[in-house]
């Protein structure tokens, strides 16, 4: 059974891993909610995982160019995997923040005791 | 009348055959940049969670296109299932009603909006230099199945020609496999220590009344009789 | 910088810091036994403090009291406890029959005993289906009801009304039981018993329902009796008090001859339990299990004592006995009498100045000392256990407010 | 279906695809729309048995049947109310989250051979993964509602199904362990022939996992012991107090599509799908039911095989909903990480063990040869997927291509 | 123990407490001086002989009669009493204590009058008295929460007083 890949190259993904990649940077840049800047975490971790599937594809893969084959996928799976813990861990810091100062504000988080 | 049928057809829809791959590829991709913009624009932080929601559930859908279905799973339940679930649990934690929605002053605004969009530049100037990368993919590729990546995983690569050359056998992700597994261990039980119970909760009813001598040897009817007032005469 | 100190200096504690939440259960609430507000001070699920809101359905009956005869009160007794109107009556009547020192027929008396029996196993029934609807399962309380209805079936012949009767009234009783009743009802008892031992199953023995009641709200027998507790509260403690075996002369005297063993755990038995199942291993003496199943333990007792008085009644001969007359003169002077009602003890006082109308008239509630002890059962438990807490005590609201 | 409007009619291929794929998403609907009337039906009669009374008897016809379409015009009728306090956009948008999450897990539900939405080669794990997504509507409607009883309801719900999932996915792994692949279709292939060849009587560890896989089926549907989020005496009805009206039908037809989904899953995957008892298919001579030329008759009888056992699934549920009393919620709590997850992972080692020392299963003969798998791989026939429906992409050319059934 | 030991007992324990007697009434009942109320509960339900250890009821009744031809003929002077019903669940002895207050403190109308809590002793009289609080107006000194129970908390007047107006409105509802 055959898939036919239409036009959709592997540079339409890589554009829209950047669109996600800038937006979880600027996101990481504005936003003064802690939780806010875990956001733009997320994103910048889903625009990376998107090209390394685009590149992992054998959708994609035109003949006789190097495609990373399952590394792409598997790349990308360690990278939801450990996403996953780095969240868990970054809410902790956050909320233990949280709890001490009564606010999740990044810009008062200024003084390293506590 | 089949022909009329045809005609009719033919002249209402001039294409002849939609490019799904691409249609559900532009539907995905608007999705998911789409509410990842939003995500930076919006100030309440709980709808700042719900789109970042959406925007993981349609980069699913880009996985599910790009063939790789298992990572396309893996997304929706471990991130958007999991990691997201989290997060709205530690804005709802957080989210008091004067913290929903703290705004930046204009001017960090501005600088990080110029920011982004000279890295944006860069990066699309980049995706679109190399001319391989422009050309679609292979007309025709078989329906993907999860179990080279499974076999793969386990350290067998079943998909040996997919790589083009047999020289150097490719490696197996045993390993890794076994330094994240190890390594989310170790997290599960840092998260865990992270959020002990931190109050003991008041010493529940039943510990009080252990602490309490049975009740009084109380008499039978045939001492006690019935009750009557102390101060008639005949009282015991 | 708040840091929360644990008295153990050594562990620094912090805790995400969730503001405690006053949280108010009612008073329209659905579980709550009629217009009861709770006011919750909870930290997460963990109530810290709970307080009962009551005055709802005050109707200052007493008020009202020193404005009718006794006779024309007995109507505002019924809606005191409307789930055991019949009990209600018989306590207001015995009270003013002591003020009087009137001696109603033998026939009277053990008419009494008969009704007043047959309406606490209604009542027993309605609190048994009402605790299930509390833990969330709806079937037990159409079983419940369901066998009710035949009771009520039985008191509208008797005396016409189905929950508030006026039936039993000052000197007596209104009217004769109408030809054929004696029949029903031991019909009734019959098809019953083994249906009653059945309930069992739906909830006494049920896992569910036993993790959700065994050693939760234990009431320890001190401070049952410190705050007044009484009827099943109190016996559910473990302390062998009944009205019936050791109230008032006038009182007992109604129970003359009637042979009954008070449902109550002494030294780890239950009277006759060998019938029943046995006692849950986490289920400590004193808790909502305990209260429940004294509950449903003296539906079977109240049972054996209708079967006897409807033996004593078909003996008697001769009339029932006419009610005294509707305004009937009382003597000065006051008096106190408490009965065992289904919910506990319910306790009537009168003071006459001589007049046909009572200077003053008092009803204490039996519900409304057990529902005093409720924030002291319910402190450091869950959101989840209140509702299992305040059922178990099986309060009426109409009896609280008066 | 395609090639019949492609051939006959001469649609533009794309259009016959379009119509294949609206034909199959109206089914699907209307599996859904169609069982919940049925169940709000049934649950009304069951409880009323339980109850020992009768329940709707007069609308529409003798058994009430009725019912449903009357509760459901009222539903329409009732006017869509929203708390002011309430966050506009989300309270408007949880109903339909959580309605999205259930019904787009039956895309990958098998209810006959090739009677499927689409074969996903990561099925089983596609539907877990989907199920997860239910939660995000519910703590949506709690935090929207802006009400102290329902940000409980939805925080009880959220810990509850969250915590739920561990145990599920661990009881998932099983089946696809036995039967060597994700797929639902293959799973479901697997255990056809005698009532014997079912997953659930393979081992005695599967029979475990199947009752463990149950009663998390039950929790993270929300249901009955285990009904926190509308826990009607302590919080007042939990995540959907102040929905009225359309938007909660909505939530109560995601309730009722996810109960389906989850027994559908369970028959699946431990009762064999669409292999009834007694393979009637192939004892009649009709070519083996798998094979695609079968007569449609068996591809019926498959849907009317799942369906059975579906339904009988969300029967149970109901019985249990109207005979236990609720759960508290750190019961609940404890029975998922102290007994159910245990439970899964001990079962899950004994199968594993049972798979490497008898591959066979109990019963000799069945075809469970997980290990051939490996093997086909490796001599590079790989177990191409025997299936017609081309997923997304379509194939300009008029060739076809023909299907090699790969057993 | 006769019912006048029980009485020299209980004089001998709290001298002065015991103002008067009445023995031959249906209950017989013992009148105790208000300042001595506190004392004499805290020895019956500690020290003395039979445990009352149940507070089975606190009324509180109002002598006064509001229409002056019959107040001429009435043989008390106006005065608000309480009434204690005690009951010793040990050996089944009941007791009943009276004490008389002035209806009003120092005879100002508004002020109402005062006596010890006994919530010390028995912590079952904590509700009752919040009621005898509410509806008769007594203000019971040393009680931990006297608010009140059954009315609202804004009502004002003791609905029980005989001489008590039902208010014409309450919150725009018409009273009469």
């Amino acid at each position: 059974m055959l898939i036919a890949v239409g036009t959709v190259s592997v540079a339409h993904y890589l554009i829209v891993g950047a669109i996600l990649f800038t937006a979880g940077i600027a996101c990481m840049a504005v936003k003064r909610n802690a939780l806010g800047v875990l956001m733009g975490i997320e994103l910048v971790l889903n625009g990376a995982n998107l090209n390394f599937v685009a590149f992992g594809s054998s959708y994609l893969a035109g003949e006789g160019r190097a495609s990373l084959g399952l590394d792409g996928e598997v790349m990308a799976l360690f990278v939801i995997l450990l996403a996953a813990a780095e969240a868990a861990v970054a809410l902790a810091i956050t909320l233990n923040f949280y709890n001490n100062h009564a606010t999740v504000d990044v810009d008062r988080a200024d003084d390293l005791r506590g | 009348m089949t022909e009329c049928l045809l005609a009719a057809t033919t002249w209402l829809l001039p294409f002849a055959a939609i490019d799904w791959h691409g249609l559900f590829f532009l539907l995905f991709a608007a999705i998911a940049c789409g509410a990842a913009i939003m995500v930076v624009l919006t100030d309440n932080v709980v709808r700042m969670a719900l789109h970042l929601v959406l925007s993981l559930g349609a980069t699913a859908g880009l996985f599910f296109l790009a063939g790789s279905e298992f990572v396309g799973a893996m997304q929706l339940m471990i991130y958007v299932g999991g990691t997201l679930v989290l997060l709205v649990f530690g804005v709802m934690l957080t989210a008091q009603t004067q913290l929903v929605s703290l705004r930046t002053p204009a001017a960090d605004r501005v600088l990080a909006g110029i920011l982004a969009a000279a890295l944006f530049a860069v990066l699309v100037q980049s995706a679109v230099s190399v001319e391989a990368w422009r050309r679609p993919g292979r007309a025709e590729v078989s329906a993907p199945t999860a179990t080279p990546l499974g076999m793969a995983l386990l350290g067998v690569r079943v998909d040996g020609d997919a790589a083009g050359h047999e020289s150097r056998p490719l490696s197996g992700y045993l390993l890794p496999f076994e330094i994240v597994s190890v390594h989310l261990l170790v997290v599960l039980i840092g998260a865990a220590y992270l959020a002990r119970a931190k109050r003991r909760r008041t010493p529940r009813a039943v510990e009080l009344v252990a602490s309490v001598d049975p009740p009084p040897p109380v008499q039978t009817r045939s001492e006690a009789g019935e009750s009557a007032s102390v101060l008639v005469g005949g009282g015991r | 910088m708040s840091q929360l100190l644990d008295d153990d200096q050594r562990i620094i504690e912090f805790d995400v810091r969730t503001d405690e939440m006053l949280v108010n259960m009612g008073p329209q609430h659905p579980s709550t036994h009629g217009v009861l507000r709770l006011v919750l001070r909870t930290d997460g699920e963990i109530v810290s403090e709970m307080e009962p809101h009551i005055g709802y359905l005050h109707r200052c009956a007493e008020k009202i009291g020193e404005n009718l005869t006794a006779r024309q009160w007995i109507p505002y007794t019924d809606r005191m406890d409307y789930l055991a109107a019949m009990n209600m009556n018989l306590g207001w009547s015995l009270a003013v029959e002591k003020l009087l020192r009137y001696e109603v027929s033998e026939k009277a008396r053990h008419l009494r005993v008969l009704i007043a029996e047959l309406n606490r196993i209604a009542s027993h029934l309605v609190g048994m289906g009402a605790y299930g609807l509390d833990l969330g399962t709806f079937s037990p309380f159409l079983y419940a009801f369901r066998e009710r209805e035949k009771i009520l079936d039985l008191f509208e012949e008797a005396c016409g009304a189905r929950l508030t009767y006026s039936y039993i009234t000052v000197g007596g009783l209104t009217a004769d039981l109408p030809p054929g009743w004696l029949e029903r009802c031991e019909q009734f008892l019959d098809q019953f018993e083994p249906v009653i031992r059945e309930y069992h199953t739906l909830l006494t023995t049920n896992a569910i329902f036993v993790k959700r009641t065994a050693g939760i709200g234990v009431l320890s027998p001190e401070m049952a009796i410190d705050y007044g507790c009484t009827g099943p509260v109190l016996r559910g403690s473990g302390v062998d008090i009944d009205l019936r075996r050791d109230g008032e002369s006038i009182y007992t005297a109604m129970y003359d001859g009637y042979a009954f063993e008070v449902a109550v755990m002494k030294d780890g038995h239950y009277p006759r339990d060998h019938e029943y199942p046995a006692v849950p291993t986490d289920a400590v003496l004193g808790d909502c299990w305990h209260r429940f199943f004294v509950r449903m333990l003296e539906v079977v007792q109240s049972m054996d004592l209708v079967r006897q008085a409807i033996d004593r009644y078909s003996q008697c001969k001769g009339p029932l006995g006419e009610p005294l007359k509707l305004a009937e003169k009382l003597p000065a002077g006051d008096a106190y009498l408490e009965t065992e009602c289904p919910k506990g003890q319910m306790g009537f006082y009168l003071v006459s100045e001589g007049a046909a109308i009572p200077w003053r008239v008092r009803a204490r509630s039996s519900s409304f000392s057990n529902l005093a002890v409720a924030p002291e059962l319910c402190r450091g438990c869950l959101i989840a256990d209140v509702p299992a807490v305040v059922g178990s005590l099986d309060i009426v609201m109409g009896e609280i407010d008066r | 279906m395609a090639e019949f409007l492609i051939e006959t009619i001469g649609l533009p291929s794309w259009l016959a695809w379009t119509a294949v794929a609206a034909v199959a998403a109206f089914l699907i609907l209307n599996v859904i729309a169609g069982g919940a009337l049925v169940f709000i039906w049934a649950e009304r009669k069951i409880a009323a048995r339980i109850q020992d009374r009768l329940g709707p008897t007069r609308t529409g016809g003798r058994f009430g049947w009725l019912q449903s379409l009357a509760d459901g015009i009222k539903l329409l009728a009732k006017e869509d109310l929203m708390p002011d306090g309430a966050d506009g956009m989300l309270f408007r948008l949880a109903p339909y989250v959580s309605f999205c999450a259930s019904f787009c897990a039956f895309i990958a539900l098998p209810f006959a051979f090739d009677v499927v939405g689409l074969r996903l080669n990561v099925g089983v794990f596609f539907v877990v993964a989907v199920l997860g997504l239910e939660v995000f509507g519910v703590i949506l409607a709690g935090y929207a509602s802006a009400s102290k009883w329902s940000l409980f309801g939805a925080m009880r719900e959220a810990a509850q199904v969250v915590s739920y999932e561990v145990p599920l996915g661990m009881c998932v792994v099983v089946p696809v362990m036995l039967a060597g692949s994700m797929d639902l279709v293959t799973i479901a292939e697997k255990q056809a022939g005698w009532l014997t060849n079912w997953y659930i009587f393979h081992d005695p560890f599967t029979f475990v996992i199947f009752w463990v896989y149950y009663t998390c089926a039950v929790a993270s549907v929300n249901r009955a012991p285990f009904d926190l989020a509308e826990a009607e005496s302590e919080l007042v009805a939990g995540f959907h107090t102040e929905y009225s009206g359309l938007r909660w039908s909505f939530f109560f037809m995601a309730e009722y599509g996810s109960m389906f989904l989850v027994s559908a899953l369970a028959a699946v995957l431990f009762l064999g799908g669409w292999n009834g008892p007694v393979p009637i298919a192939s004892l009649l001579g009709w070519s083996d039911g798998s094979s695609l030329s079968a007569p449609y008759a068996v591809r019926l009888l498959g849907c009317a095989n799942l369906m059975g056992k579906a339904t009988a699934g969300v029967l149970v549920m109901m019985w249990i909903r109207w005979t236990l009393p609720r759960l508290r919620i750190d019961q609940v709590m404890t029975t998922c990480l102290k007994y159910c997850t245990p439970i899964a992972a001990l079962m899950f080692a004994g199968v594993m063990l049972w798979q490497l020392f008898l591959p066979g299963g109990l019963v000799p003969g069945s075809r469970h040869q997980a290990a051939a798998v490996r093997e086909a791989w490796l001599e590079g026939r790989g177990d191409r997927v025997p299936s017609t429906n081309v997923p997304l992409g379509v194939v300009p050319a008029t060739s076809r291509q023909v299907v090699g059934v790969s057993q | 123990m006769q019912g006048s030991d029980f009485v020299g007992q209980l004089e001998a324990a709290v001298p002065g407490a015991v103002v008067g007697q009445t023995m031959e009434a249906i209950d017989p009942w013992l009148e105790i001086a208000p300042e001595k109320l506190l004392e004499t509960c805290r020895w019956l339900k500690e020290s003395c002989g039979i445990k009352f250890d149940g507070l089975q009821c606190i009324t509180a009744v109002d002598w006064c009669e509001p229409d002056p031809k019959k107040a001429a003929k009435v043989s008390w002077e106006p005065h608000t009493e309480l009434v204690y019903h005690l009951w010793s669940t040990a050996s089944r002895a009941s007791l009943v204590l009276k004490t008389k207050l002035p209806r009003w403190q120092n005879d100002e109308p508004g002020q109402i009058p005062e006596v010890a809590s006994v919530t010390s002793v028995w912590r079952g009289a904590d509700w009752h008295e919040r009621e005898v609080y509410d509806l008769s107006g007594v203000n019971f000194v040393g009680h931990p929460d006297l608010r009140r129970i059954l009315c609202p908390e804004d009502w004002e007047g003791y609905p029980l007083r005989k001489d008590y107006v039902m208010p014409l409105e309450y919150h725009g509802m018409r009273g009469r």
